[in-house]
């Protein structure tokens, strides 16, 4: 039993990030794709703030009177990673459009045989 | 002032060159700034190696705040090596870029390509200098981010599916890559690499510590197209612009086997290892990848793609040093890391050369251009037998250690691999030097490709110049090999410092 | 010249054909500069040469390291008299070639002349340097130089047949010398902790003689040049070169860079003493008395000239290979000897076959009947040339096939002697026919050649030269045989 | 939906109001959550929202692409400058404390600035996307109409 | 306990929508499911003590992501298609699978001897964090330890950062800028990929 009050926040997260994973590499349309890829990283986020987490830990905000505050530096590490996340959705999304305009669709299907029928 | 600074001044030049250059209205002023900076960087560079040639660390202290609790800065010599051939490979691309971009990418986009340019400079300095996992994947996501930019901008529309492709594995690989450190985090409380090499050793066996090794080494191997995870590397270099492949194949797959080289000998040290079944991993994978990729290489009938599945065989090489775990395998891997950066980029110039004259990689387009075009053919056959591993050159020098490194501990079957992948590699290189030595034997394929190369002239100087920079480098590094060997064995002192 | 010191000398020889490559290239529109650059180059190194002769003879042995590569290897240079023996033959066959080359490539009109002359004399260079080299990572450099320096001049026609036989050709020297060579030298390196020639070799008492055999036998078969069966096929296909080349590159400098290789492994790397008591060429000596064997039989039956020659080459190799691997002093001064005697006669034969094809365009020896009459000097030097091989007196041939056999008599290895008693009644067999032929049968159209005139003139004085040699060898052999026992004894 | 009179009023509103709480939460962030890089978020939000409400062009006369480029390289170098700035005082880079008299004005300062740095970058660089895909639209059909 | 259950709640809720992302074909509603999502993990951010993140993550996941996508689709469809759905994929999911199912084991082969969830004494609570909480007011006067690391500790950390929306910001360029061109021509000595 305390082995999975103390875990189930890991295994929940671990199987949401696996859902996103599986998105990215068994779906066909590029845009599914690039919103599994979210998945998959908003849920690695999930786990760092979780490694973060302290039972009855306030949020990092230093005030009087408050002694157990949460780990502040997996916040910190992971305000970046979104960023980075973000940064790399748009860039990936960009790259969809250009391949709607060049191929004339997004399905990782049609796009293939375009280019083995040249 | 400045020496005190320079392992950061290495990374923050290019950082600060980038938004210059990206607002400049011209590619011309652009292209000046990119190439003075890189420049100074590689001058930087070469000063800070020969500071940590003694075989000594420097440390330095971002924001002032003492590791483990800001981020560190930690030079030795692997990194000042590494980081040697990055600015260097950039300085003598520059200059290379300057024709060939304004022929392959349309002008108004100049001044933004050169800012990706810096900042994939900076993205790659950054991880070779870095001494803290996290800021590592910071940086690992800028150079990132800018390749896939820079490779979309290849002619053929190919090149957006192979940044796609490139964007999704490199992420993935990226993310596994942030898991592992968040699992080292949550057993350590560091994210400093020395710091937790300190740490580590306790934990050897606990079960948290082994799963982030393997996600750690799974997100690299991505990174560096070790062989089943290659899939992005053969389109990504074939189809971008020729300018970002020689860059990339030069560097970015190098800086990635350093970073291997710091998880396994730093941060986790070798002892773990060898209590996992991960060397021999290692081992049977750069075993299958040299063998297969040099046979798919040889099946190849355009340029860039033949040297792409070319180097994923190299990666086997550099990664059998790590596999091998011995000081003189991981000396032989960071010769191998220099040497093969300057025989990749001489070829990918030289084909790059032939690109800009005839408008197409196809081996069978070549055919006969040894004699238009003898300087850069030249190149290609000194820089093809270095990749060879012939006497004399660079290539050999590489082969010459990581077949010692073998033999010396009685890995035959592995000393047969390397002699069979130098084999193969007579015959995918042959197979190009052929085309271009003899007249075309029968002239349908100059007529189906709608061009003939009888008016084909030599390459101009300004790719002339860089590509025999790095042949010269090819040979020269045959002969003389104290800074490639001398400073790769100091590195591996401190990497491997269980002798055995 | 005789004023420069020994070291200055050696350089010199290495450099100039370099130098003169250059030029050669410059002079690329203006053919009797190019040719006189050539001629001049190959006189003053064949000069410079004769000159390290006679200070070697008189006992002198510079040697001197350039620079370091990695540490404990570095590339050096260094004279004991087998490199000698092998760089005197190469630099006056040099001289002698060219003034041939000269007529042939004129008259024959072949193309890109520039590009072989300059590639000749770079071929050259990495002989003498290969001659030179004070250690065993020197030598593998220049023999890999070599290889790939000749590369140009087999496919010289730059035809469909001359690419393939330029693929087998590179093919098979480059891999054997990185499949087998590269290995045996690394783990030399690795027992032995260096690579310097040494006289009784750096390998005994390191070596565990259990795996000497193999070491050796990769040694062996990592010298592709030798042409030890089953690794021989790229002689035949190297035929296709043009003649001149097939002279110098096929009779002299590139397959005497394979035997001679061999030779200092034996002499320098493992030391003969080594050899025999460790057995290590027991069962090699096989793979050389059958390629003995093997080849002459097959040269009976090629009808091309060259590609009989080739083979004759071929099994002539191996005697020099068994030389080596009997490995006791006789059969090493053999050896030794037979590097100079081959290269005499096997040239005069290339240069007969050359200029029955530049004279009568013929290259199939059922044609040749009756073409003695009309070519008198080429034939009768192409007999002489014949006889050397043999071996039968008064001709130079006949020195080193006896101290081969006397080599064999004292190691009891009576097997061997009859294989080369057999191989020399083989040799009768398949080179006086075509003398006989072309002096004594009817030509097939005609009864004599009216239109065929004797080949151009300097290329009957190149022959006459090497013809003379031969016989002049059975007089006086005294510089080689000085320089073979030298080599034997380790002076 | 251009001609949407209410609409137009209440973005007149409202987007005044975000700029407000961007900014308080672009200087809030010492004390509270918050920071450069959320402000910088929210006050592209109010632009595109102006963009949605105005239409795209009437936003760019609003900031031409050209600044927002210009802005963007500006935010890095603010950043990366201070570290220039840090280092020309003798101090480590982006070491705050030798930008002031006393360490802790220093780093209050130095922060200042560089959440400053991220914001500009982070706004510009999200409407550069913004206006980048609203582009790309324009020949086919207006994408404006999908966003709402 | 409480939070435990809004926890557990909130992640659950997650998974539900991450499976309904997989099955789901049609793409608009898939953005729409995952701005949700965005915002439920947000929520959960805050009940893990992570408001920065929480509120970043508001703006962003359900924010940014979502616009961008929207525009995405809008510029991959035309308006005729009313479903914008993603075609059946072809392949078998058994590879992909496979791969999942053995990553996913291993992540909880890994995660099985970590430290509980929430326990404070959990080394990564131990080292770095406690001298950030302790010392961060002092030595940087900045009341929010986040920002106080994530400005001035690890500030090279968020130099990257936004080196890395610069880049984005520059590839975007690079990609969408300006007029588009006519088509990128086909490579016409077709250049195949390896299956």
């Amino acid at each position: 039993m305390d082995m999975i009050l103390g875990h189930y926040n890991y295994w929940l997260v671990i199987i949401i990030m696996m859902a996103g994973f599986y998105t990215v590499i068994s779906r066909g349309n590029l845009i599914k794709k690039i919103v599994g890829l979210n998945i998959f990283q908003v849920s690695v986020f999930l786990l760092y703030i979780s490694i973060g987490n302290v039972k009855e830990g306030a949020v990092p905000i230093i005030e009087k009177g408050v002694t157990l505050y949460s780990n502040p530096l997996p916040h910190v590490l992971i305000l970046t990673a979104i960023v980075v996340g973000v940064a790399t959705t748009a860039l990936g999304l960009a790259l969809v459009v250009r391949i709607k305009e060049a191929y004339g669709s997004i399905e990782e299907d049609d796009i293939h045989n375009q280019d083995q029928s040249l | 002032m400045i020496e005190s600074h320079l392992s950061l001044l290495i990374v923050v030049l290019p950082l600060l060159a980038a938004p210059v250059v990206a607002v400049l209205p011209g590619g011309r002023l652009a292209w000046a700034i990119s190439t003075l900076v890189s420049c100074s960087v590689f001058y930087l560079a070469a000063w800070q190696l020969i500071n940590v040639s003694a075989g000594n660390v420097i440390s330095y202290e971002l924001g002032g705040w003492a590791p483990p609790w800001g981020i560190e800065y930690r030079i030795d010599a692997a990194n000042a090596l590494v980081a040697l051939i990055v600015s260097g490979i950039a300085a003598l691309t520059l200059p290379y870029a300057l024709k060939s971009v304004i022929k392959e990418i349309p002008q108004r986009q100049h001044a933004l390509f050169y800012a990706a340019f810096m900042l994939c400079l900076t993205g790659l300095l950054g991880i070779a200098q870095t001494g803290d996992i996290f800021n590592l994947f910071v940086f690992l996501e800028i150079s990132s981010l800018s390749s896939y930019a820079l490779i979309s901008l290849g002619k053929n529309r190919q090149a957006l599916t192979a940044a796609y492709q490139y964007l999704i594995m490199g992420t993935i690989g990226a993310t596994f890559f942030i898991i592992g450190v968040g699992l080292l985090y949550a057993m350590t409380g560091t994210l400093n690499m020395a710091d937790l090499s300190q740490r580590l050793p306790e934990l050897y066996d606990h079960r948290t510590i082994h799963t982030a090794f393997a996600f750690i080494m799974v997100g690299f191997a991505l990174k560096l197209a070790l062989f089943p995870l290659h899939l992005w590397l053969p389109n990504a270099y074939t189809y971008a612009p020729t300018v970002v492949t020689v860059f990339l194949a030069a560097t970015s797959t190098k800086v990635a086997v350093y970073v291997m080289l710091r998880m396994v000998f730093t941060v986790f040290g070798f002892s773990f290892i060898e209590n996992t079944p991960t060397d021999e991993l290692f081992l049977l994978l750069c075993i299958m990848g040299i063998l297969m990729m040099s046979f798919y290489a040889i099946y190849q009938k355009d340029s860039k793609r033949l040297l792409a599945y070319s180097s994923v065989a190299q990666i086997g090489y550099m990664m059998l040093g790590i596999g091998l775990g011995s000081m003189l395998s991981v000396t032989a891997t960071l010769v191998h890391l220099f040497n093969h950066a300057l025989i990749k980029g001489a070829l990918f110039m030289a084909i790059g050369a032939l690109i800009y004259r005839i408008g197409s990689s196809r081996i069978e387009h070549f055919s006969g251009l040894g004699k238009k075009m003898p300087w850069t053919f030249a190149a290609i056959v000194i820089a093809g037998l270095s990749l060879i591993g012939v006497p004399g050159t660079a290539g050999f020098i590489s082969k010459w250690y990581l077949v010692l490194a073998a033999i010396e501990q009685q890995q035959w079957f592995i000393v047969a691999v390397i002699l069979i992948g130098s084999l193969l590699a007579v015959v995918y290189v042959w197979k190009i030097i052929e085309v271009l030595y003899f007249k075309a034997p029968n002239e349908t394929s100059q007529i189906t490709s709608g061009q003939n190369n009888i008016y084909v002239k030599e390459a101009p100087l300004m790719l002339l110049i860089p590509m025999w920079a790095l042949v010269v480098a090819n040979v020269y590094f045959g002969f003389n090999t104290e800074l490639t060997v001398g400073t790769a064995e100091q590195a591996a002192k401190l990497l491997v410092p269980d002798e055995y | 010249m005789i004023s420069l010191a020994s070291e200055q000398l050696i350089i010199l020889a290495i450099l100039l054909p370099l130098l003169a490559a250059g030029l050669i290239i410059l002079a690329d529109k203006r053919p009797n500069l190019r040719e006189t650059i050539t001629l001049i180059t190959a006189s003053i190194v064949a000069i410079v040469v004769t000159t390290l002769t006679m200070r070697v003879l008189a006992g002198e042995r510079p040697a001197f390291d350039l620079f370091e590569v990695v540490p404990g290897i570095n590339v050096g240079f260094s004279i004991e008299p087998l490199g000698m023996l092998f760089a005197l033959v190469a630099a006056t066959l040099w001289l002698v070639t060219s003034v041939y080359a000269i007529g042939y490539m004129r008259g024959h009109n072949e193309k890109n002349q520039t590009r072989f002359y300059a590639v000749f004399s770079i071929a050259i260079s990495s002989a003498l340097a290969a001659a030179f080299s004070g250690n065993m990572f020197t030598l593998f450099l220049c023999y890999e130089i070599l290889t790939i320096s000749t590369y140009p001049l087999v496919t010289h026609a730059g035809t469909s047949e001359a690419r393939r036989s330029g693929r087998i050709y590179l093919g098979i020297l480059l891999g054997t010398s990185i499949g087998f060579q590269l290995l045996a030298i690394l783990i030399t390196w690795s027992v032995a902790g260096t690579l310097d020639f040494k006289h009784g070799g750096i390998l005994s008492g390191k070596l565990d003689p259990a795996y000497a055999g193999i070491l050796y036998a990769l040694f062996i078969f990592g010298v592709g040049k030798a042409a030890v069966m089953p690794f021989h096929k790229w002689l035949p296909a190297a035929m296709v070169a043009p003649t001149p080349v097939s002279a110098l590159l096929h009779a002299v400098a590139v397959v005497k860079a394979g035997v001679f290789t061999i030779l200092k492994v034996t002499i320098y790397i493992f030391g003969s003493d080594f050899i025999t008591s460790s057995g290590a060429s027991d069962w090699l000596v096989w793979f050389a008395a059958l390629t003995i064997l093997f080849a002459s039989l097959i040269a009976m039956t090629k009808d091309n000239l060259k590609a009989r020659l080739a083979y004759s080459t071929i099994s002539q190799l191996s005697y020099i290979v068994l030389g080596a691997l009997i490995a006791v002093e006789m059969s090493l001064i053999g050896a030794s000897m037979h590097i100079v005697m081959h290269a005499f006669a096997k040239i005069t034969l290339f240069f007969a076959a050359g200029a029955i094809l530049v004279a009568a365009h013929k290259k199939n020896i059922s044609d040749m009947s009756g073409l003695g009459r009309a070519m008198p000097v080429t034939f009768i030097a192409f007999t002489i040339g014949s006889l050397s091989i043999i071996g039968l007196p008064p001709f130079g041939g006949m020195w080193s096939k006896w101290y081969l056999a006397l080599g064999t008599v004292q190691t009891e290895q009576w097997i061997l002697l009859a294989i080369l008693m057999s191989s020399s009644l083989l040799n009768i067999a398949y080179l006086l026919p075509i003398s006989i032929r072309a002096f004594f049968a009817k030509p097939k159209e005609g009864p004599v050649y009216t239109e065929v005139k004797e080949a151009p003139l300097s290329m009957l004085i190149a022959m006459g030269f090497t013809a003379l040699a031969c016989i002049a060898l059975f007089f006086y052999p005294d510089p080689f045989y000085n320089l073979a026992l030298d080599a034997a004894k380790g002076r | 939906m251009k001609h949407n009179l209410i609409l137009r009023v209440v973005a007149k509103f409202i987007i005044p109001l975000i700029f407000l709480f961007a900014l308080y939460v672009q200087f809030h962030g010492d004390f509270g959550p918050g920071g450069g890089f959320q402000a910088g978020v929210i006050f592209s939000a109010a632009i595109i929202l102006y963009a949605l409400v105005f239409g795209v062009d009437s936003a760019k006369q609003v900031i031409p692409p050209y600044a927002l480029r210009l802005l963007a390289s500006v935010g890095v170098l603010l950043y990366a400058g201070t570290g220039v700035a840090t280092l020309l005082l003798g101090g480590n880079y982006l070491e705050y404390s030798v930008l002031a008299s006393s360490q802790l004005d220093g780093q209050h300062l130095g922060i200042l600035a560089i959440e400053l740095g991220v914001g500009i970058t982070v706004m510009s660089v999200m409407l550069i996307m913004f206006f980048a895909f609203a582009e790309r639209g324009r020949p086919e059909m207006d994408s404006e109409s999908e966003l709402e | 306990m409480i939070d435990n259950i809004v926890d557990i709640t909130l992640l659950s809720l997650l998974a539900i929508q991450a499976f309904a992302i997989i099955r789901m074909r049609s793409l608009f509603a898939v953005i729409m499911l995952f701005s949700g999502f965005s915002f439920l993990s947000a929520g959960l951010f805050v009940v893990m003590d992570a408001a920065d993140v929480a509120f970043t993550e508001a703006a962003v996941g359900a924010g940014i992501s979502t616009v961008l996508m929207l525009a995405t689709l809008a510029l991959t469809y035309d308006a005729t298609e009313i479903d914008r759905k993603e075609k059946r994929s072809t392949h078998k999911p058994w590879l992909p699978l496979a791969v999942v199912v053995i990553t996913g084991a291993l992540l909880i082969y890994g995660t099985w001897d970590i430290p509980a969830f929430g326990d404070p004494d959990a080394p990564a609570q131990q080292h770095v964090a406690p001298y950030y909480l302790e010392e961060s007011l002092p030595e940087t006067g900045v009341q929010n330890v986040v920002t106080a690391v994530l400005a001035s500790y690890r500030g090279f950390d968020t130099l990257g950062e936004v080196a890395v929306i610069f880049t984005a910001g520059i590839a975007v360029l690079l990609l969408l800028g300006g007029r588009r061109r006519e088509k990128p021509q086909l490579e016409k000595s077709g250049g195949k990929h390896e299956a």
